[in-house]
């Protein structure tokens, strides 16, 4: 598809070509060293920002980018070395101090009051010396903003009410709000649909068009490749490999990342799907506002058939999996797994049916972080293991080191606690948990949110093999890419209702922009 | 000052460090003692000898631990699946009330069937009582602190109720109840003591929670439904059900503590049988880590410090209430002692 | 019967509120105050105690009702400012912590007492605050006598209602102990010192119950006696909770309440035949079922119970 | 031989603080008793219920001659069993039961004469003819007290009508004084303070009030007309000296808490003594009398008073 990329990067002349007249460093981190108790985040790493310039920050998970950025934004200290902001020698003790310097951050997990407003969380701590609060010239000032940098979001929005897309918006707001000069985004697109990466790459060239300096931090190479200037490489906390963008290439990045070559990403052909396995007809749910999010959905997935589900986030796709997963009440209609109807609401029910359940929010939803990995892998199925009330340790045991090994997690043994692990590896606990008893039907929810390539291409490697063992796939997923290196049939959700369905073959990126973005009329 | 965990320290710091926090709370108990007036030396030494220093006084501190761990359990055992059963209290009452009358009403038969009519008895009406709370909880999402707490009075006065009325002794005008009957009291197991059989049952308890805590399918669910409700949801486990499950344990637990105090202390029911064990039952619990064995040791530390101080104040004629500055003081120093085993702190100026 | 819808009574009846309501008032303010900014203060019950002493004795030697108060409220800021050492800046457990406090000024406040004033044969007493009527206002039937004729402390209740409310959610102050009490890391990437937002926030809060304590020794009452605070503290808590940690709603709660407890006093006074325990429990009883009404939106702040450390992860 | 009295030690026992009048009446007696005679006295308030035997034995075992304390509920079975185990040592307290053989005497609050008392002048004062009692609990020890109070006023004037309120325990001022306004707002015009907190509602109130167990007049010198107060003095002197003596013997104290004893009496006057009419002043001279040399007796009910 190199030629959609090709109309994606369209622009990247607007920002400012690094190396002519070199303009002057913003930043300069010293030989940075950080280390958590049995972790070295950072070693020595020495970097440096210049002003208008985008620099993108590479690394596997773990790698360290957070931590060297906390520590850039004074809210980690680090154990040594020096930080320079315009020359000056500085030594933040919290992120006041750097609010101070100007340096704005968006974190990799959002930090925003859902309760509150747009604008009390964008205001909040800036109040100046001043004891009475003054939102009215806030708001002025905020949509100065908003109209400046087209980061369009209501004020009056209680942030929970907002998709994920628009809490982003105000996380920008919030460093921009503070006249940030310099602009740390952390995993930004992770979470965007497309059009939502497209506005935020407008917003980011505009800003440093005017002279503000970005680190970008992604795990998308193409997104690096589009809107970065300069590219630089962290793998397990050291600074391996700096490249200028125009000087380098997406597979060279992989490599310098991941320490080897990626395999190429193809399909594998699909085989003949057999009969459908999940059904699910005239769905409709409502979602925590209580307006109707699903809305009189029907779909069919057939044995060894793969559909991705597309869409920009906040479209309904939650709701769907929380109501295939018997988390969320639907208001009429009926989903059948493998011909059986499932009671409405009854995870338990859910579970039973084989089916196998990946959700969108692991930490929260997938994973009891606090116990250890081998209660994590028998979550769902622990019931087996008991005779006469009391669980048999031994069997558990036994199951987890099996799954352990099949799933090649990362851990210091089956007793260690889950939050002790990785994001990539807590995430093959829950594959392990959900693909090894070849499930006939397997929901997907966002499965590679956040991770490095390296994992990505386990999971979808393990996704692939399910569907190769005859189970029928609803991938529900806001990463274009990932639907379409892996989709037989793609459907787009808009506003709660399926926009259309296209073959994964044939289906083109513009055809499902425009579904995603609700325009219905084929495109030419 | 800023807070970053440590690496594990090896055991016998593990051991030292609750020692050593003992020696602190005496150590910042003498100015009290010192304002007041009494003697350091005297007073350290009867802390000791009415707590440990003889045997009828060793076996005394054992009788206050017996209901203390009940309490504590019951409290630890709520706590790990986030029921927040501040209703010990109230829940010991209830247990007491239901031993106290089964003792008072005791059908004939053999000893051993009286006992375990009147366990049974105190257990289900103090696990009741807990799941009124858990109902609201789980139906209405009614705040489980304040409604245990509530509840605490409500039962109070219900059982002021009953010793005025129902249940008060015949020929008396005090909100008591009669005695109840021989053959429903606890048998007292060591000779010229009260230690009864109550404080075995108390060592069972611990021995079963940890049994449920770590080996059975309920534990399981309840520790689940306790580090994440949403996560148990998601994998099946019904939290409703656990929820109230856990409560019924817990508040039988508690209602254990009432039954001991009933079937052996007092061998009748009156309004101060209990001098706040459900409350005092939280901080053990905290002490304890929520874990049955920790929760077991922190109360028997506890009564040594109740036990001991009380004898000190009258040896040395310091105000009795001395013994509850020093039971605060020496929960707060073990408490911070126990965060040192696993943080670090530096002094950093902001 | 006929005598509850009589003038007096009602007019009695509403008084008594008022003042059986003020001291849980201050104790809710002041609890909702430390929860706003994520901290749970159990330590309420045993600071209601000391402030009630503390205030009770300084008046005794200075004769000087407002410097007792002012005693009340500074050792109520103390204790408060020892909550926060505890739970905020070593980030113990705060249910240990606030029972701890609770447990320990429980016996420091007897054990002060006792050693200040020994064994006399009468509990030694102040010259408590007398009423103050509200010019005009106090003239309206019903109305003024009920409201308009009290102690200044129950007029500063009142007052501190809508102050909280404004100090919440009209001042920069407001927003930041808010954002502190939802979600501590948003607050810290903004550069507000967590720490130091909660341990004021415990201090004023302290201060609050402090005075609360100090209203039953010197202006209800004009003695200290063991017991005086009687589990206010905790319902003080409940009040918290059933007014979803709103000032207006909790106060609301405090003087429900009082209206009940006053109202139990007097049906006992009417002489139904009915056990007088049952009275007494009437104002739990109906606390609960009052729960029940208003619980489902009931919405904790997210930070609360959760202490604060910076390289915490996960 | 007979003990001297600086060899001689009394301990004593109470469930609630000293503030507690009941209470407070025994230690007040053993204060003023240690003063003129110099003896070693010892005591602990505020013992809990499961305390109690424990406390006890530890006063048996260090070689006190006389313990003395109240033993209401959480005492009762403890100090009996205790006695028994330390016949040596004599044990005098507090008790609604009776005493028991050979070491273990019982006494009470006998203070129903002074309540009769009280409740003529109240009976002849009141304009509303109706009068307010707030009590801890209907217990006898109350009851006794209440009864009396009605009674005495009802001899003098049949009109008389009685309000009763419980607090439901031995300390809550705030609600004593609530309930106490309460019963002025429902016309009461004389109270009766069986507990404290009612003094500050009559202040206010501008009504008279009546103490409890002591001489209050201290507490409240405008309102405080007069009140039963209860001497241990004479109980506890009698007890020390039958022990000093090796003539102590368990039996029924509780002679020595009636007025003819001395150990109970009407709290003097103060102002009151110009303030009230002389021939009510007179009235109750009389009656004292009587009451004294064992002409009249005061009717003892111990059932729970309602109000009317
Ligand atoms: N909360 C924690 N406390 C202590 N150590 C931790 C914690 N979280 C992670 N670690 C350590 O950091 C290691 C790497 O964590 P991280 O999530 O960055 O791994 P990762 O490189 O992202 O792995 P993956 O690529 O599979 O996601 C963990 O294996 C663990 O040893
Ligand atoms: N507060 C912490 N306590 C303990 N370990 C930590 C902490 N923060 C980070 N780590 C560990 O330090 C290493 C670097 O983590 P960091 O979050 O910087 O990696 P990252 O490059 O941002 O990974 P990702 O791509 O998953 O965001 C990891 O091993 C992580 O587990
Ligand atoms: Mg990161
Ligand atoms: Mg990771």
């Amino acid at each position: 598809m190199p030629a959609d990329r090709h109309a994606m990067s369209a622009g990247t002349e607007e920002a400012p070509a690094s190396g002519h007249t070199a303009p002057p460093c913003v930043v300069e981190m010293r030989s940075i060293t950080k280390t958590f108790l049995d972790v070295t985040a950072n070693s020595n790493v020495t970097f440096s920002l210049r002003e208008g310039e985008i620099c993108a920050l590479l690394g596997e998970n773990g790698a360290g980018k957070t931590t060297l950025m906390n520590i850039l934004f004074g809210y980690y200290a680090a154990d040594s070395g020096e930080i320079r902001i315009g020359g000056e020698k500085v030594s933040f003790s919290s992120p006041k101090d750097a609010i101070a310097c100007r340096i704005g951050m968006v974190h990799q997990h959002f930090t925003l009051v859902p309760s509150q407003t747009v604008l009390e969380n964008v205001v909040v701590g800036s109040g100046g010396g001043k004891f009475f609060l003054d939102l009215s010239g806030a708001r002025k000032k905020l949509l100065a903003l908003q109209e400046r940098f087209g980061l369009s979001v209501d004020p009056d929005a209680p942030v929970w009410t907002l998709p994920i897309g628009g809490q982003q918006k105000v996380e920008i707001l919030k460093a921009l709000y503070r006249d940030a000069r310099i602009l740390i985004l952390d995993e930004p697109t992770a979470v965007l649909a497309p059009l939502e990466t497209r506005e935020l790459f407008a917003t980011l060239r505009t800003l440093a068009a005017g002279g503000c300096s970005i680190i970008f931090i992604s795990h998308k190479l193409y997104e690096v490749m589009e809107i970065a200037d300069r590219v630089v490489v962290l793998t397990k906390g050291v600074l391996t490999a700096e490249r200028k963008v125009s000087e380098t290439s997406e597979r060279e990045l992989a490599n310098l990342m991941v320490g080897r070559d990626l395999a190429e990403k193809k399909r594998p052909p699909r085989g003949t799907p057999g009969s459908p396995l999940l059904e699910i007809r005239g769905l409709t749910v409502k979602n925590d506002r209580n307006l109707e999010a699903v809305n009189d959905l029907s779909l069919d997935i057939r044995s060894g058939e793969i559909l991705g589900m597309a869409g920009v986030s906040g479209n309904g796709q939650r709701e769907l999996a929380e109501a295939l997963f018997g988390l969320r009440k639907p208001v009429s209609g009926t989903i059948s797994v493998n011909g059986m109807p499932l009671p409405p609401a009854r995870p338990k029910a859910s579970v039973e049916s084989g089916m196998g359940r990946i959700p969108e929010d692991r930490m929260t939803t997938g994973l009891l972080l606090e116990l250890s990995v081998e209660e994590n892998l028998v979550l769902e199925n622990h019931a087996d293991f008991r005779s006469l009330g009391m669980l048999d340790h031994g069997a558990i045991g036994r199951h987890a080191e099996r799954l352990i090994s099949d799933f090649s997690i990362k851990t210091d043994g089956r007793t260690a606690k889950a939050q002790t692990l990785s994001g990539g590896n807590l995430q093959k606990i829950i594959l392990a948990r959900e693909l090894s008893a070849s499930p006939k039907v397997v929901v997907a929810a966002q499965p590679t949110r956040g991770l490095d390539v390296g994992a990505i291409e386990y999971v979808h490697w393990r996704i692939l093999d399910a569907r190769a063992s005859g189970a029928a796939i609803l991938l529900i997923s806001e990463d274009l890419d990932e639907i379409f290196q892996l989709s037989d049939r793609i459907a787009v959700m808009y506003e709660g209702r399926i926009m259309g369905i296209a073959d994964g073959g044939s289906a083109s990126r513009e055809q499902i922009g425009l579904w995603m973005s609700g325009v219905n009329e084929p495109c030419a | 000052m800023i807070i970053t965990k440590r690496a594990p320290l090896p055991g016998w710091v593990q051991v030292l460090v609750p020692v050593g926090a003992i020696l602190v709370t005496l150590l910042l108990s003498a100015a009290p003692i010192l304002f007041a007036g009494g003697d350091l030396w005297l007073s350290y030494t009867s802390l000791f000898k009415g707590a440990l220093g003889t045997r009828y006084n060793f076996l005394e501190t054992c009788v206050k631990a017996a209901p203390l761990t009940f309490t504590g359990l019951a409290v630890a055992f709520a706590f790990r699946a986030k029921f927040w059963n501040i209703g010990a209290e109230g829940q010991l009452l209830a247990g007491a009330i239901a031993a106290t009358w089964v003792g008072i009403s005791a059908p004939a038969l053999p000893k051993v069937a009286v006992l375990i009519l009147v366990c049974t008895a105190g257990f289900l009406a103090g696990g009741l009582w807990a799941t009124v709370p858990a109902l609201l909880k789980t139906k209405y999402r009614v705040d489980d602190v304040v409604t245990t707490l509530l509840l605490n009075y409500v039962m109070w006065h219900i059982m002021g109720y009953l010793l005025f009325g129902p249940l008060q002794m015949p020929n008396s005008s005090w909100p008591r109840s009669p005695a109840i009957l021989e053959i429903a009291r606890f048998p007292v197991l060591l000779a010229r003591s009260r230690f009864h059989l109550g404080i075995v049952l108390a060592v069972a308890a611990v021995l079963i929670v940890w049994f449920i805590n770590s080996k059975t399918v309920f534990g399981y669910r309840a520790r689940a439904v306790g580090v994440n409700p949403r996560a148990a949801a998601f994998g099946g486990i019904n939290v409703n059900s656990v929820i109230i499950r856990t409560a019924l344990l817990s508040g039988g637990l508690a209602g254990m503590a009432g039954v001991g105090e009933v079937a052996a202390i007092h061998f009748h029911l009156l309004m101060d049988i209990s001098p706040g064990f459900g409350y005092s039952g939280i901080v053990i619990a905290m002490l304890g880590r929520l874990h049955p064995l920790g929760t077991a040791l922190a109360a028997f530390f506890f009564s040594v410090i109740i036990v001991g101080a009380q004898s000190m104040s009258r040896l040395t004629g310091v105000p009795t209430y001395i013994a509850e500055v020093i039971q605060g003081m020496a929960l707060i120093v073990m408490l911070i002692a126990l965060l040192l085993t696993e943080y670090r702190i530096k002094a950093v100026k902001d | 019967m006929e005598q509850v819808f009589t003038i007096t009574f009602i007019t009695g009846l509403l008084a008594a509120m008022m003042r059986m309501a003020t001291p849980i008032i201050f104790g809710t303010l002041g609890e909702i105050l430390s929860e706003r900014a994520g901290v749970l203060n159990l330590g309420i019950e045993g600071i209601m105690l000391m402030g009630a002493m503390t205030g009770f004795l300084t008046t005794l030697t200075t004769g000087s009702l407002w410097l007792g108060v002012a005693a009340a409220a500074l050792v109520g800021a103390l204790l408060a400012l020892f909550m926060a050492f505890l739970a905020v800046y070593l980030g113990l457990s705060q249910h240990v912590s606030g029972l701890g406090i609770t447990l320990f000024s429980t016996g420091l406040a007897m054990f002060i007492y006792r050693l200040s004033v020994g064994s006399p044969v009468n509990p030694p007493t102040v010259r408590p605050f007398t009423q103050a009527a509200v010019p005009f206002l106090s003239e309206i039937p019903v109305i003024g006598p009920a409201f308009f004729t009290q102690y200044t402390l129950v007029y500063w209740a009142f007052l501190l209602i809508p102050a909280l409310w404004v100090l919440l959610y009209r001042t920069t102050w407001g927003l930041a102990i808010r954002t502190v009490g939802e979600n501590p890391l948003a607050a810290d990437t903004v550069g507000i010192n967590v720490n130091l937002v909660r341990t004021l926030c415990l201090a004023g809060g302290g201060a609050l119950m402090g005075i609360g304590g100090a209203f039953l020794t010197l202006a209800h009452q004009n003695m200290f006696l063991i017991d005086v605070v009687g589990g206010r503290g905790w319902i003080s808590i409940a009040m918290v909770i059933f007014g979803n940690w709103d000032p207006a709603r909790g106060a609301a709660g405090a003087l429900i309440f009082g209206f009940l407890d006053a109202l139990q006093l007097r049906l006992q006074g009417l002489g139904f035949d009915i056990p007088f325990h049952l009275f007494l429990l009437i104002p739990y009883l109906m606390t609960v079922v009052a729960l029940v009404s208003v619980s489902r939106r009931a919405a904790a702040p997210a930070g609360l119970l959760k202490p604060y450390r910076r390289e915490e992860k996960g | 031989e007979v003990k001297d009295y600086k060899d001689f030690k009394l301990a004593a026992v109470f469930q609630t603080a000293i503030e507690e009048p009941w209470d407070g009446a025994i230690h007040q007696a053993c204060i003023l008793l240690q003063k003129e005679l110099g003896f070693t006295y010892e005591f602990t308030e505020k013992v809990g219920a499961a305390d109690f035997e424990r406390v006890l034995r530890e006063y048996a075992e260090r070689g006190f001659d006389l313990i003395v304390g109240d033993a209401f509920l959480a005492g009762e079975e403890p100090s009996r069993r205790v006695a028994k185990d330390y016949p040596e040592v004599a044990f005098a307290f507090g008790s609604e039961f009776t005493f028991q053989e050979p070491n273990y005497s019982v006494f009470d609050n006998w203070i129903h004469e002074p309540s009769y008392l009280c409740g003529i002048i109240a009976g002849r004062m009141t304009k509303t003819n109706t009068l307010g009692i707030v009590a801890a609990l209907p217990i006898a020890e109350v009851n006794r007290l209440v009864h009396a109070f009605k009674e005495g006023a009802l001899s003098v004037n049949p009109k008389v009508k009685v309000k009763v309120a419980y607090i439901g325990s031995w300390f809550d001022p705030p609600k004593a004084k609530e309930a106490t306004l309460a019963q002025i707002e429902a016309g009461a015009d004389l109270i009766f303070a069986e507990r404290f907190g009612v003094f500050e509602a009559a202040k206010e109130k501008g009504v008279l009030a009546f103490g409890n167990m002591m001489d209050q007049h201290d507490l409240a010198p405008e309102v405080v007309i007069t009140g039963p107060v209860w001497n241990m003095g004479p109980t506890v002197r009698y007890c020390i000296d039958e022990v000093r003596s090796r003539k102590w013997k368990a039996g029924d104290l509780r002679e020595w808490s009636m007025m003819a004893r001395g150990g109970a009496y009407l709290a003097p006057f103060h102002e009151f003594q110009q303030k009230l009419p002389p021939e009510v002043l007179k009235e109750v001279r009389e009656l004292e009398a009587k009451i004294m040399n064992g002409q009249f007796t005061v009717p003892i009910i111990e059932t729970e008073l309602k109000t009317d």
